[in-house]
């Protein structure tokens, strides 16, 4: 292979950072966002291409065999996967890079070992790689796991987990310094078995609801892995995109936080989600509780002849997945003369931008599809608001309950619709397992079902009906 | 400057770069941002490379490296195509 | 990586930078910016600083320094105090 | 004086580069803007202490004089000027900056010709540190001058000056090759010579109306002047500050000419906002032209009694230093019940901000200063639209006159109100040169003078009448 100087090398690197960047910065909006990410490609070939052409690489077997089994894992796997697994796929794929980091890592106290150009600051620059990495990996782990439905949701809690955390942080940074000290191989292996218990320690306690903030500080954590990694091989590159990576991650935590005025600290110590009320038969509990049930004709008589109509997806719809039949519902609506829109609460189902993504890929126009603090003050003039599997997206007890958990996070007015109708399946509540003081209103009735059958339902009605 | 100095230099730089570029990015793309960061960060895959093409590397450290390349790749490949897919429904709405 | 090579990538990062702390200020706080960035280009005087003080400088070279130094300084002093006047009417506005 | 280590002052120099980018944040929001103003103070006294602590410096009694005189002109500077002085005193220091890198350069070039240590893409360096740094320098002496009505505002225009300025920047660069490749005292400088006068020859055309957005222009290579003395240096600080400073000037220039809707383009070589019509006795004039022209009564009769009056600021309300007056008229409308705002055209005055700063500078509180956007609507509801000294910012040809050079530029729609007073002193046309057919609307009346004189005479005729 053609060689490259050192030097030409590292424009390269800075070339491809530059497009790194720009590939985010596409994100600013949505007609250049397929650009951006085109931009990111160019970049990953660029930073691979230069690294293979350096004077460092001489051996290709390897790489090209890891390259050529990884490319067709990870392409499988991209085409095939739903749009609603997406959190975990992304909470597996942090786990690749978390390990990864690790291998790199010690197969760089490795060669360095060999070649006797081992320091302290450099295995210390090691060590910290290596934490960060295996925290990743088995963190994302059992994210994965949890999103997956394969571990309990449940927050595994006992008592001095807290205090065993810590111990076993201690314990991980005091190897960490012996083994930066002393060059123990002994400390190493210990200090990266901890940090990979550390992992599972420190996610298994967190409920399942709330692995999507934990999946995203993954992201974060995978970031700031990657830049650790550039610290050790001086690698300026390394160190850009780690720090992009690590900062994306960071924020869109504390976004999500913010959205569901909870704090991070609340999120990894607070145990939320997790009341896991088991609903019996669904009309049944109805009735007691003093909802009113309706069926789908009552929500399309109401709807048929409405001026506006809103609808408010949720999780529930990314469940079902039922967005394709909320396109043909928003067509033979407008076919009507209805005006259809979308309300999109910023943490509706359960990644940011989540309803988003869905309602594009069911071909449902941006006009269509608002913003909360747009839409809000519009439900007071809608005829109907249709709420499709979301429930404390549109708590008014986040409003007016001073006690309830979810009080302060801002929340979609639906109850202010003339009429409500809620699909859900249950009387379960939501995410955050608190109740819903909405379906106890006057002009709130829910039709029990799975949110796909009963907006087909909806739709095979309109289309017999004439019009 | 020492080459340590210069490393904290570019990442303190790279942080603030961090903070505007991802403060811009629009809510409604934030789901295939966490997929294209999720791609970006298999920019690992250099470092793998470093240590498997390493010239007269040990065996242990080129299995190693194996791992960490196959692992990496799966990251690139994966992130770039499942956000182009995202991407793509999208862009698709605007013809 | 050469010092040029150093000196390149901090250059670009900082690009980076500037475009989005300078997008960020908002437009009533325009006037102010312009003496601000006034105020701060006068970092030359670091180089003023480098030029006068070595050693062994010959006497041309110490002179020209006193120059660029008298200069900078000018601007430092002048366009930080200038900012604070200014931007003290926009705070007592608050009270 | 305590030494410091290189690796200390590296450090010291990244805290600093973070104050300043801290600093510039800070400027976000008017509430963190004065924090901004004292951490970008302590980045400098960083830079400076760790800059004098390093071993490279031993000397210090050229320094401290230097420090001092320039210290104490600063000073009496910043204390004297006064606000609407702005421009100027901005064009003034970036000169400083200019000659300041310009000889910081031939500085730096005697001291490594002493030493031994020069090489060609060091002088390159030098060459683009001095070639920028005597463009700033000159350019920004003439720029001065043309604030200061030293200089004639008119573009100096003679046939074949862009030939002309296109020879010397060959010429210029054809030195510094030179000079790069032969170490030639000689070619250093007659490129010196030929970078100063090129200042002069570029900016000597444009029209003294222009000069803001030149200004503009100037803190941006002020920015890349110190950058490229980084690059000689070696210095990053330098390299950081720098590009923050050259995106500032440049990113400025953008929004002035997008506001103007006009390119940059234009601006440097267009010759505009000359028209310079010599207006005679101001009310013949207006009798000619057919303007109606009023009375302060006349004004004061409409405004006391209405309900809504929206106050216009423009130039001419800098020039006549009018804003203390604007304040009082403001309280005493107020008194009488009337809701009083003021509107702000982005490019009102002459700098970006201008009139805020005025306003601020006033005491008229945030929430009575209304930003063009938001404002517009609401002229169709006020009873009176008072102008004061303002003219292209609502110029209603801007909007419907496609023949027009200022077609495209957003403006106020001041015209809509139910009464609208222009205080100027004369027919004459304002920054553009482009006659203003608001003044010919059947509900526009001229009072012409000065618009301090015209506003503390409101004021008097306001503190006279009961209420
Ligand atoms: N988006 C994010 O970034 C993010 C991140 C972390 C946490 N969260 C949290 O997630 C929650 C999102 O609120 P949300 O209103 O979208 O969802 P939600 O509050 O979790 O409620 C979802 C509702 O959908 C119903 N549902 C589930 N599967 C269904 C199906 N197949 N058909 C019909 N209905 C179904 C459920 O009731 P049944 O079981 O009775 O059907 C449930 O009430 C918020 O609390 C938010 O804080 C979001
Ligand atoms: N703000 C910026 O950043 C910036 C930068 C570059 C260019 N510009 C340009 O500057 C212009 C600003 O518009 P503008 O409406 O504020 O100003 P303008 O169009 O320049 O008009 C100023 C008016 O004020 C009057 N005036 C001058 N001195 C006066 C005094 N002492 N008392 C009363 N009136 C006085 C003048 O008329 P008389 O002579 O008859 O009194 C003139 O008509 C725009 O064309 C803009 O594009 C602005």
């Amino acid at each position: 292979m053609m060689e490259i100087s050192v030097n030409a090398q590292a424009i390269a690197y800075l070339v491809s950072a530059i497009l790194f960047i720009l590939a985010l910065k596409g994100l600013t909006h949505p007609a250049s966002a397929q650009r951006g990410n085109y931009l990111a490609m160019a970049g990953m070939v660029i930073a691979i291409v230069a690294t293979l052409m350096g004077s460092e690489v001489r051996s290709y077997g390897f790489i090209l065999a890891g390259v050529a089994v990884g490319g067709v894992i990870g392409t499988v796997i991209a085409m095939r996967i739903q749009m609603t697994a997406m959190p975990q796929l992304v909470a597996a794929l942090h786990s690749f890079v978390g390990m990864a980091a690790v291998l790199v890592a010690i197969g760089t106290f490795l060669n360095k070992q060999a070649d006797g150009l081992l320091n302290s600051v450099l295995m210390g620059e090691l060590s910290a790689g290596i934490i960060i990495g295996a925290i990743t990996f088995s963190g994302s782990v059992i994210a994965f796991g949890k999103l997956q439905g394969m571990i309990s949701g449940r927050p595994v809690k006992f008592k001095g987990q807290h205090l065993l955390n810590a111990l076993l942080a201690i314990a991980t940074i005091g190897f960490a310094v012996h083994f930066a000290l002393t060059e123990s191989t002994v400390s190493l292996t210990i200090m990266t078995l901890l940090a990979f218990t550390l992992g599972f320690t420190l996610i298994i306690p967190i409920g399942g609801a709330d692995m999507p903030v934990i999946v995203s500080m993954l992201n974060s954590y995978s970031g700031w892995a990657a830049a650790a990694t550039g610290f050790t091989l001086q690698n300026n590159l390394l160190i850009i995109v780690g720090a992009l990576v690590g900062f994306s991650g960071a924020i869109l935590s504390l976004i999500m936080c913010r959205a569901m005025n909870r704090s991070i600290f609340n999120v990894v110590f607070g145990g939320f989600g997790t009341a896991g009320v088991e609903g019996d038969s669904a009309a049944d509990d109805a009735m007691q509780k003093g909802v009113k049930s309706a069926a789908i004709e009552d929500a399309i008589y109401w709807m048929e002849d409405a001026n506006k109509v809103i609808i408010i997806p949720g999780y529930g719809m990314a469940v079902a997945q039922a967005q394709h039949s909320m396109k043909e519902l928003m067509e033979q609506l407008e076919a009507r003369g209805v005006e259809v829109k979308f309300a999109i609460h910023p943490v509706a189902g359960r990644m940011p931008g989540h309803m988003n993504v869905l309602l594009a890929e069911a071909d449902i126009p941006y006009e269509n599809v608002v913003e909360m603090d747009e839409i809000n003050p519009e439900f007071a003039t809608a005829d109907v608001a249709l709420v499709v599997g979301a429930n404390d997206v549109v708590n008014p007890a986040a409003k007016d309950d001073p006690t309830s958990p979810i009080y302060g996070m801002p929340v979609l007015d639906a109850g202010k619709a003339h009429h409500v109708f809620v699909i859900k399946r249950s009387m379960r509540p939501g995410y955050s397992g608190v109740e819903n003081r909405l379906y106890y209103q006057d002009n709130t009735s829910l039709i029990f079902g799975d949110a796909k059958d009963v907006s087909e339902g909806m739709v095979n009605q309109l289309k017999g009906s004439a019009h | 400057m020492p080459e340590t100095l210069v490393a904290l230099y570019i990442f303190v730089l790279s942080c603030f770069i961090g903070y505007w570029v991802i403060w811009g990015v629009t809510p409604s793309l934030h789901t295939p941002l966490i997929a294209l960061t999720n791609a970006i960060s298999g920019i690992v895959i250099v470092g793998a490379l470093l240590v498997t093409g390493l010239e007269g590397v040990g065996t242990t450290a080129e299995i190693i490296g194996f791992f960490a390349v196959l692992l990496a790749s799966i990251n690139v490949f994966g992130g770039f195509l499942v956000t182009n897919r995202m991407l793509a429904m999208f862009n698709k709405k605007k013809k």
